[in-house]
Formats: structure tokens, sequence, C-alpha cells
């Protein structure tokens, strides 16, 4: 009986601290609070720990440049692991707790579903980073995104196939989120570009052999080209399994592994030749002084190699256009929300490292294939194929 | 014929990684009854060591060298201040404890390491070598032959030393070993360095081809968990064959039937061997007693 | 009448031929005991005939029923139960828990009912804490009622685990070794406890090292040596059985230190 | 008696549902009550099957699982009520738990550990790999519930959070009840009995392959329940929610509070849900900070949080 009670009250007494413990971070006042929930850690790490880092790195930049219209932006960074369910409480705190303006993140296609719902209830600006098209088709009023859709990346490489006479491919996805969703989408439009992809294979994210799968597409009747839509380590062991089965198709991969990083995993022996659809941000070096995007990507590039020490990837990209566009549009409207989000949809012509964005209120994406490099892999590094 | 031969060659490989870290939880459980869930952390140590070790400018062998003795020691950490303190907890306690243990030990790397995916060259060249219509890489075979050579290692510690018979019989009865002078203290840190740098030579073994990141520890644990369950956990034998089985078996589902599903059907065959076969392939058989 | 018959049981353990072609019988109200050196394989035999072990070779009976190779919940619906003789207590639970779980068949009903607390799940269990608390009184445990089992002392368990096996009202009762571990106060009162049950038509299988008590209360005596049996009758006449007196002096020493092994393994076993 | 302890327990735990919204200083703290009683739903179905019963599953997030896809695919393909769809989730969870249970529950310590978390990997593989139902690892958007309109209608106007917290907490006090309720049951009983000893407790007429297999489909009911509860809330749902890390979760929660007590393992459904939130200001130290507590309360308190903190006051006042 008396167990009992202190039992209880002992629970009572512990939940009431550790609930009281959450609100150590008082809201302080005359600031643009910019919240930003992704995934640092976890199984979609290297897409969140650049992306984490650009935030935190463009934020302090703009801060130290005296804000904006003098007003200095507050960051509120959570990392979600990847897990949806933390994604959805995180931008619940952000909205009712850290009362933000607007929201960037959301690293993948999972917690970035999750974000919306909150953003949309509660009308919160937000941008994602993931790739899935379901993100912006149907448009919903709150909701943006920097990357290329998985579909734009599979229109560009068929495109890409069939200038080459390249129609009856095999493909080889991952069986996470991107893979998955690149896979699904390419299956979607393939026949639109007279592409017939012959042998579709899967591999699960932690696979340490591919051969398998490889010498059934190898073997299929037909087979001109091998697609392999995924992230992670798996690209680069299919990319290695296939020079070690001698397999001699031309091998195209996704957006998914656009570093230099890649090209090192795979050995550049077994990348060379290897074609993705990029974005300017790898081939900085070798773009042309005219290009539209020398300046941003250089910027960046420089930026961020300087203050981490680590090679900059196409994912750190996205957050960068990401704040570049929500900055941008705090500069018309400031602490509001609303405006914040009109502002959003009226931005035309602002180039990023991924390409040149110019939203409508039908287009919330508002990129376009331009911007999308056919790369190639040639003696370990990148080169324009076209 | 060569499909089959290629799916064959792969199985092996996979296997023998599954095998190299089932033959790790090996030892500890015969030492202590404790399947220590940590061992694919040492294996992600084993190799994350010798990548910055190396990339720091040592060759390679002294790299491994380095990172072995390293994940041994924490291997003797992980006994001296999570497991012997909790002597003698349930087993759902103990689970507990060794992923909360894997768990700090991630974080760890994380904050140490990086968060990149990382590889060092292959011992012997990437050149495949060519076998009745299949390729295998030559590091397949370090892989395969290092599966083996710490098999056979494990055989002869565990039947023919007095050592590996102390280790056995702590497991069995530690009082019993106690009175008749084994030190149980003892013979429980070696088997947990032991454990660690067997974890460790394996993660030095496998980088070259499954590549190496902070958290590639748990899914390497499941499978080599998975593996030891099937064989029967406790025997090296069980552990090897099983490893091998189930790297067998993904390769042939992904070559013949789904490569969807090999991992469904990878389990479910896990599933139905215990149901016929509770202790496992070769585990022993317990008559309880009342 | 008969009530427990055993014929011709007989395991092996990895080919050796732990109890082999062991046959007796009991009747309502009758105490049988089976006596033999200890790894003479008393316990086996109990474990075949309460289902625990599933015997190679032939048959128990219970009340003209083949019920071999039954599962032991089985048996104990059919009325037979038994004891440990390395206590099997449920340390966690209190002590009058322990005895009602003796009253398990008699207490449950459905499961949604228990789930959801209905009213004759209620009246159900205050009936059966009733009657475990006059159990209990008999052997004077109703104080240490709500104490937790774990904590009582190795007597107090002993009798405790045989009123849990009361509680399902057995006709059959396997009794293994109820008086080992306790002193002379207490087997004396053990001892009586026993009579007194088999007075009321139990029919009771005892295992028991008090030679002194076995031949005080036995209406029957089975000697088992080796897996065999080697003698079998009233008291008296298996006393002055000569192969029993030697099988006994034979092997008095090595029996001790068997014993002592076998509850060191079971100690660290339970520990474990 | 007129007062008996499992009064006490829900009267407590009322108290605490209904009393902490006045401390709340923003709508957050309402979805966080939420995701704690829904995980603490399914950790006090692992106290059934784990604390009284004494059987191990590191597979459990595979009903949680079923249960959000329930509510996710049984408005969508069948065109079922949201709630419907909650009880066929259960419903369906309670026929695999009963199929797969009967074999895999002979199976002892670490071998039935990995024959759960076969069951529960195959459960998130299928989720990942049926795209053409469950849309695969990108996940799909549920049903809503309807009802926080209906009270609306009525004129009961909830926010999102504050409805949800309702609602979880209401199921969770029902689940609390009868756990408790079969705490001290003949069923609760015999789970019990056969934790402390399987052979005695069939030597009383216990059906312990029965009572297992009951522990195990009410455990995953409750784990169902807690998935759907979960799904509806989130409105979006992906097969995370059924992977191996949820299923150790769940334990965590169980085996840190106390698995032996309902109350104890909801006190640490509580502390590792919170946990993260707290931890945001030092997220690079998160894991190593989680692990070392999940090793540290099993070493220094090893029946659990509560149960060991209760010994101690109770010793003191003794």
């Amino acid at each position: 009986m008396k167990t009992a009670i202190t039992t209880a009250l002992t629970t009572g007494m512990t939940t009431l601290v550790a609930l009281g413990a959450i609100s150590l971070s008082a809201p302080a006042s005359a600031e643009i609070r910019l919240g930003a929930s992704v995934s640092a850690t976890g199984p979609a790490a290297f897409l969140g720990d650049p992306e984490a880092k650009t935030i935190e790195m463009l934020v302090e930049q703009i801060n130290e440049a005296g804000g904006i219209n003098g007003e200095k932006i507050k960051l509120f960074l959570y990392d979600d692991g990847g897990d949806p369910n933390k994604a959805r409480t995180f931008a619940t705190r952000l909205v009712e707790d850290d009362e933000v303006t607007a929201i960037i993140g959301g690293s993948t296609t999972g917690t970035t579903m999750s974000i919306i719902s909150v953003a949309e209830d509660e009308s919160i600006p937000f941008i994602s980073l993931a790739g899935a098209i379901q993100i912006i088709d149907p448009v919903r009023a709150n909701v943006f995104k920097t990357p290329h859709t998985d579909r734009m990346a599979c229109a560009k490489i068929f495109t890409d196939m069939a200038a080459r006479g390249l129609t009856r491919i095999g493909m080889i996805s991952g069986t996470d989120g991107f893979g998955a969703s690149m896979q699904a989408q390419c299956h979607d439009i393939a026949a639109e570009h007279g592409i017939e992809v012959l042998a579709d294979e899967t591999y699960g994210p932690q696979d340490a052999d591919m051969t398998p799968q490889l010498t059934k597409i190898a073997k299929t009747e037909g087979v001109q080209a091998i697609l392999n839509p995924g992230f992670g380590q798996g690209p680069a062991i299919v990319t290695r399994n296939k020079a070690q089965l001698g397999i001699d198709l031309p091998l195209y991969q996704s957006h998914g592994v656009a570093s230099d990083g890649f090209i090192k995993l795979a050995g550049a022996e077994a990348a060379e030749g290897v074609r993705l659809p990029g974005t300017a941000l790898l081939i900085a070096d070798i773009l042309p002084d005219g290009d539209p995007q020398k300046e941003v990507v250089t910027t960046y590039k420089t930026a961020f190699e300087a203050k981490f020490d680590q090679k900059v990837s196409t994912f750190g990209g996205y957050a960068n256009d990401a704040f570049l566009l929500m900055a941008n549009a705090m500069k018309t409207g400031g602490a509001d929300a609303e405006a914040i989000r009109d502002a959003l949809e009226a931005t035309t012509g602002l180039v990023g490292t991924t390409g040149t964005y110019s939203f409508s209120a039908t287009d919330h994406l508002g990129l376009d294939l331009s911007a999308f490099r056919m790369l190639e892999i040639r003696d370990g590094g990148w080169a324009l194929a076209e | 014929m060569d499909a089959l031969m290629q799916f064959l060659l792969s199985g092996m490989t996979v296997g023998a990684v599954y095998a190299l870290v089932a033959l790790g939880f090996t030892i500890i459980y015969n030492a202590s009854d404790v399947v220590n869930f940590a061992q694919g952390e040492f294996v992600m140590l084993g190799g994350m060591i010798t990548v910055f070790a190396h990339a720091a400018g040592l060759p390679l062998p002294l790299a491994a060298l380095i990172a072995i003795v390293l994940t041994a020691l924490v291997g003797v950490a992980l006994n001296k201040l999570a497991i012997e303190p909790a002597r003698g907890a349930p087993v759902v306690s103990l689970i507990i404890i060794t992923i909360g243990a894997s768990i700090v030990i991630r974080g760890a790397a994380q904050l140490i390491f990086d968060k990149q995916l990382h590889r060092f060259p292959s011992f012997s060249g990437d050149e495949p070598i060519r076998l009745l219509g299949a390729a295998i890489l030559p590091q397949s075979l370090w892989v395969v032959g290092g599966a083996f050579f710490i098999f056979i290692g494990l055989w002869v510690f565990f039947t023919k030393t007095l050592t590996g018979k102390a280790v056995l019989a702590t497991a069995n009865n530690r009082l019993a070993a106690q009175l008749v002078g084994i030190n149980t203290g003892w013979v429980m840190t070696l088997s947990f360095s032991l454990s660690a740098a067997i974890g460790a030579l394996a993660g030095v073994l496998v980088t070259p081809i499954t590549l190496v990141a902070y958290d590639v520890g748990v899914g390497l644990a499941l499978k080599g968990f998975a593996a030891a369950m099937l064989g029967g956990m406790g025997n090296p034998k069980g552990a090897l064959v099983g490893g091998i089985l189930l790297g067998l078996l993904e390769a042939m589902t992904a070559g013949y039937l789904s490569s969807q599903y090999k991992d469904a059907v990878a389990f479910i065959v896990i599933l139905a061997v215990l149901f016929a076969m509770p202790q496992g392939i070769f585990g022993a058989k317990r008559t309880e007693r009342v | 009448m008969t009530l427990l018959q055993v014929e011709g049981l007989g395991i092996s353990f990895g080919g050796l031929r732990a109890v082999n072609d062991v046959g007796f019988s009991a009747s309502a109200g009758e105490i049988v005991s089976v006596i033999g050196p200890n790894g003479a394989g008393k316990t086996t035999l109990f474990n075949m005939i309460s289902g625990v072990y599933l015997p190679d070779r032939g048959r128990v009976m219970l009340d003209g029923q083949d019920v071999t190779r039954f599962e032991p919940h089985l048996l104990a619906r059919m009325g037979m139960t038994r004891t440990f003789q390395n206590l099997q207590i449920f340390q966690d639970m209190t002590v009058l828990e322990n005895v009602i779980v003796g009253f398990h068949l008699a207490e449950r009903g459905h499961l949604l009912a228990d789930l959801l607390a209905l009213p004759g799940t209620k009246r159900r269990s205050a009936e059966v804490r009733e009657k475990a608390m006059a159990l209990l009184t008999r052997v004077r445990l109703d104080k240490a009622a709500e104490q937790v089992a774990g904590n009582l002392s190795y007597g107090a368990l002993k009798r405790l685990e045989i009123v849990r096996a009361l509680a399902m009202s057995p006709r059959v009762l396997l009794l293994d070794e109820p008086a080992a571990g306790c002193n002379a106060v207490e087997t004396e009162e053990i001892d009586a406890f026993i009579a007194e049950l088999a007075a009321t038509g139990i029919g009771i299988l005892l295992v028991e090292h008090d030679m002194k008590m076995v031949m005080r209360i036995s209406n029957h005596i089975v000697v088992l040596d080796h897996g065999e049996k080697i003698a079998e009758g009233k008291p008296d006449e298996v006393s002055r059985n000569p192969e029993v007196i030697s099988a006994y002096l034979g092997t008095v020493d090595a029996e001790q230190d068997e014993q002592d092994e076998e509850d060191e393994k079971e100690a660290t076993h339970a520990v474990g | 008696m007129t007062f008996n302890s499992k009064w006490v327990q829900l009267a407590v735990l009322l108290a605490l549902i209904a009393i902490l919204p006045v401390f709340f200083p923003s709508g957050y703290y309402f979805r966080v009550g939420a995701l704690i009683f829904v995980n603490a739903l399914s950790v006090v179905g692992l106290v059934i099957l784990i604390g009284y019963a004494g059987q191990i599953s590191l597979g459990h997030a595979g009903f949680a699982g079923i249960g959000a896809y329930a509510c996710a695919l049984g408005p969508e393909a069948l065109g079922l009520h949201p709630a419907l769809a909650m009880l066929l989730g259960a419903l369906v969870s309670a026929i695999m738990a009963a199929l797969i249970g009967k074999p895999i529950l002979r199976l002892k310590g670490y071998y039935l550990a990995v024959a759960t978390l076969g069951f529960g990997i195959l459960v998130s593989m299928v989720l990942t790999n049926e795209r053409s139902l469950t849309r695969g690892p990108d996940g799909m958007e549920v049903a809503e519930l309807g009802l926080r309109d209906f009270l609306k209608g009525v004129g009961l106007k909830l926010s999102s959070g504050e409805f949800w917290y309702l609602v979880c907490g209401l199921v969770l006090i029902v689940g609390v009840w009868i756990a408790l309720n079969l705490f001290n049951s003949s069923t609760g009983r015999a789970m019990r009995a056969l934790h402390g000893s399987e052979v005695a407790a069939r030597t009383v007429g216990i059906d312990v392959a029965q009572v297992k297999l009951q522990a195990f489909v009410i455990s995953a009911v409750y784990a169902s329940v807690a998935g759907s509860l979960l799904s509806l809330q989130n409105r979006f749902i992906t097969p995370d929610v059924a992977g191996f890390m949820h299923s150790i979760e769940m334990v965590t929660m169980a085996v840190l509070g106390g698995v032996n007590s309902v109350l104890g393992a909801t006190l640490g459904a509580a502390i590792l849900t919170l946990l993260p939130q707290v931890l945001t200001v030092f997220a690079e130290y998160e894991q190593l900070i989680m692990g070392l507590v999940m090793i540290l309360v099993m070493i220094f308190l090893p029946r659990g949080l509560l149960p060991s903190i209760a010994a101690k006051l109770r010793g003191r006042g003794e």
C-alpha cells in the first residue's frame, strides 16, 4: 500500500522534473527565428551532416555581416537522426516552443513528410532538402524544396542514355528511401524516354557484395547499360563489383553519390567512365568563367572547405540554396511567416549551387533540367559529359 | 553454370564476413554466457582505427596492428566497466547493457573520427581472380582465409589448450572453476580482449570490400548474431557454418529468387532451423534439471 | 483399488540407462516410498511419472488410463502433482500467491474476464484466497502470507511447496525429499502431515533419504539401485533384504559426494 | 480493503495526466506528452511479456508496424474508418502473434531473442519492399481520425496536440488498468509463476505454452494499438516504426523503468522519450549519454529505476 504511493509519487516527481528540464532555452526578442531539423546522425547522416554544417556556417556568416535588414538570425537546429517521428516532434517544438518563423530541413523524404504536416497546419514556410516529387506535387502553400526531384534525375539520365543509343537497361537499386524512390520514379518515366528496363534488382543499404545481382543483369539478354539509384556505400560497392566481374556496360549512378568521396571509395579505376547527373558544385574548378553559377558555387565551396576541412557535397549545396532562398525572402518578409512565404513564392532567378530557382504558385521547386549537368568520371576526377 | 559459380563465390565472401563476426561472439559467450551486442562495434573500430592510422602515414600492417591492440583494450574496458559489475543479471539486462555499450562506442567513434565512409587499399590489389567463369577479388580470399584461420585457432584453443579449457570451465561453473584454481577474472579479461581483437581483425580484413563508417557495427552485429545462433551459439564450428550458410543463402536468393527478399529468406531459414533445432545446428542440447 | 500403476518404465541419457524397467503400483490412501542410493534414478523416475521427462519405454497408468508422456499440466488436471527435491518456488511472488497459483485449475476463467476484472473473476479470486489462507494456517505460514516467498527459510519453503501442491486437491501426490534439509522437529512435523494426507485418501509417492521416516510412514517400499528395481515390499521386509543392505552400505560415501556436487550445480543454475 | 494499490496507481497516473498540462508553457509539451503515452502503452505490453511472463522479444516493433500500417492502409485500401482500422490492426497483430508465437515461444533466452528479432525484421522488410501497397521506405500519409472535428462540432475545441495528449493519455490509462487487472488475476499469476519456475507451474496445471502465448498476444495488441495511435497522430508513417532499433528502444524503456512494474515502465518510457529532447543542446553527445544511461541503470539499479528507488525509500522509512 505504502509502496504503491511512494512508487506513484516518485514517477510523478521524476516526470515533472524531466518536463521542466526541456524548457531551458527561453525565447528572446528582436531577431528572426529560423528553425532547422536535419538528419545529422543516423543512416542519413551523410545527407544531414553537411546540411547541418552548411546552415550553421551560413547563419554565422550572415550575422557577422550584420544580419538581415539589421536583424540577427537566431537558429534552432535539431538532429532528427533520420527518424520521421522525431522530425515531427522537432517540427512541433520549432513551431510551438521556439516560435520560429520558417523551417529548413527534412534531409530525407520521410522526415520531410513529417515536418510538412506541422508546417502546413501552422502556416510556417518550409524548404525541404529531400528529393521525392510528392513533396511539391501537389503544391502545398507553405512547402518548397531545393533539390532536383528523383524524377528529374531519371529524366536527365534517360535523355543521356537515349542520346548514346542505350535503350535497354538493367537497374540495381538500394532499398533505402532514396534508392527505392528513384527506382519507382525511373520506372514511371522510362517508357516516355524510350527506355526499356529489362532487369530490376535491389540490394540492402548494408550489403557487402552485389555480384549476384550484377551477374543476373549482365546475363539478361540485350541489356545495354546499368543504372544504380542509391546512396551510401552501395553504389561504391556496385561500381567495384561491376569492375570485378568485368562487365563491359556503361554504368550510370545517381546524384545521390555526387561527391569526390564516391570516386575515392569506388576507386578511380573502377569508377572510370561512370556517368551521373550532378550539380555545378562538383565541377566548380572547371566551370567556365562566364557560367552564371560560377560565383555562387565557388563562394560556398571555398567557405565550407576552409571551415570544415571536408569536401563539399551536393547535399550541403541543397542546404546552401535553401538558406539563400530563405534569407532572400526574409529581406522582404522580415519575421512574418506569411510574408516570407509570399516572398518565397515570388522568388525569380535566384542562382544557387543546384540551379537557378524561380518559384510560382504552381511550382514550388522552381528548377528545370538545365542546371543538372551530366558528369563523367575521367582520370579520377569529374568532367562534363556533354 | 558460371552464374552459379559467381553466386557461390559471392556467398562465400559475404558468409565469411558474417562468420568472422559470429566467431567473435563465441569466446565471450563461452566465458560468460553473455551475447555481446557490441561485437559489431569491435569490427567497426578495427576498420576505422586502421583507416585513420593509415591516413596519418603509418604503413597498413602497422596501422592494422595498432587497431587490433586498441580494440582489444576497448574490449577489456567493456568487461571491467560494464559486464563484470552486472554479473548474474538476467538475459534482458545483459542485452540492454551490451546494446548500451555499442551505442556508447558508436557515439564516441562519431566524435573521435567522423561520419564519412572510408576504405583503405586491398592487401593484394584489385585484379580479380577468374575461376570457372566467375570472378573473385583477392581480398575476398583474405576474408575467407581469415575466417578459417580464426576458426582453426579457436578450435585448437578451446579443445587443446589449458587456457581454452579454463574459459569453458569458467562459463560452465564459475565457482567450481575458481575452486580448481582458475583465475576467472583473468579468463574474462582474456576472453574480452580476444573477442575484441578477432572483431578488429575482421574489420581490418573486410573494410576494403564492405567499406567502413562509424555506424556499420549494428548491421554486422545483427547478421553475425543471427549466424551464430543459426550455427549454435558458443561453438566455433557453428559460427563458421552459420556464417557461411547465411551468406550462401543470401547470394542464392538474390541470384535465383528475389534480391529484395534475400534477407527475408535468410531469417525465415533461421526461424525454421530454430523450430526444428532449438539450440541451433551445432548447439549442445541441455536437459532441464529439476 | 490401484490409483497409479507404473509398468516397465525406462529412460536413457546418451546411451546410459538411467532408469530401466521399473514397475510398481499405489492405491488411494497408500504411501509408497522409493528409496535407493543417490544416483539410483529416483528423481529421474519421478520426472518420468510426472511428465517432466519423456520415458523411452514403459507405461504410466492413472486410474486405469494410460497417461505415459502426458504433459505435466494435463496430469495435474487429472489429479497428479508433485514437489521437487530442490525447491521450485515462485520466488518473486508472495507466499499467499504461491498457494493461490496452486489453485490455478479451480480459479482460472476466461482470459478476457481476467483482463477486465469482471465480477466472476473477482469472486473466484476471493474464494481461492480464503482457501489458500486456510492451507497456510495448516502449516503455520499464515503470518508470512504477504511476504515475498524468496525471503522464507528453507524449512518453511518445503512446507509451502507441499501446500501449493495440495491446493489443487490431488489424488496422487509425488513428494521428492520433502524433509531434506529440515531439522528433526520439522521432519517429524512433515512426517505427521504426510500421514494425515494419506488418511484423507490421497495416494502418495515419496522419495526420502531419512530412513527412519520412510520406515515409519510407508505402506510399501520400492528400492532402486543403478536405475533398476532391486527390491519391493513392506518396510520390514525391505529392511531385511540383503541386496538392499549391500547396495546401501556399498555406496554410503560415494553418495554424499555426489549429492554435494549436484546441489552445487543446482545452485549455480538457479543463479545463472 | 476499501483501497488497493491498483486504484492508487491508476489515480496517480490519472492525476499526472490531468494536472501536468497546467504547467505546459507551449503546445509542444502536449506533443511530447502524447509521445510518452504512446511509448508507455507499448512498454506496458512488454511488461506483461517480459516482466510477468519472463519471455523476451526483440521484435515487438513489428506489431507496432502492423498497427501503424493498418491505420494507413485500412482507410485507403478498404475504405475503413481509421478507428476501425486500428481495431483491425490489433486483430491482425493478435493473429500474427498467435501464429508465430506458437513455435517461437518454445525457444528460450537468446534463441527466443533472435527468433523474435527475425520476425520484426521480416515485418519491416515487407513494409519496405511492398511498394505497391506501402509506398516503400519513403512512407505514406495517414487519414485523419476525424474525432477532433466531431468534438469541435459539439463545442469542444482542441488543438491537435491537446487532442492527442488526451486520447493517448486515456488509452494509456485503460492499458494500465488492464495490465493491473491481469497482474492479480489467475492468468496473470500463471504468467508470473512460469516466470519463476516453468516446471513447477506445469505441475500445478498451468498450460505453460498457452499462457506464454497469451502474454505474447496481449503484448502484441498493446504494441499494435500504440503503433496505430502513433500513425494517426503523425498523419504519416514510414517502415522505421517496425525497425529493429524501435524494438530495442521499447525493451530498453521497459527494463530501464522496471520491467516488473507497470508504473515503472511508464517512467522508463517517459525518460527515454524525454532524453533526446533534453539533450538537443548536446546533440553531438546524445548517443554517448543515452548508452551510458542504459549501462549505468542496469548496473546500479538492476531491477529498474522505479522499483530500485521505491525499495530505497521504503528502506529509509523503516
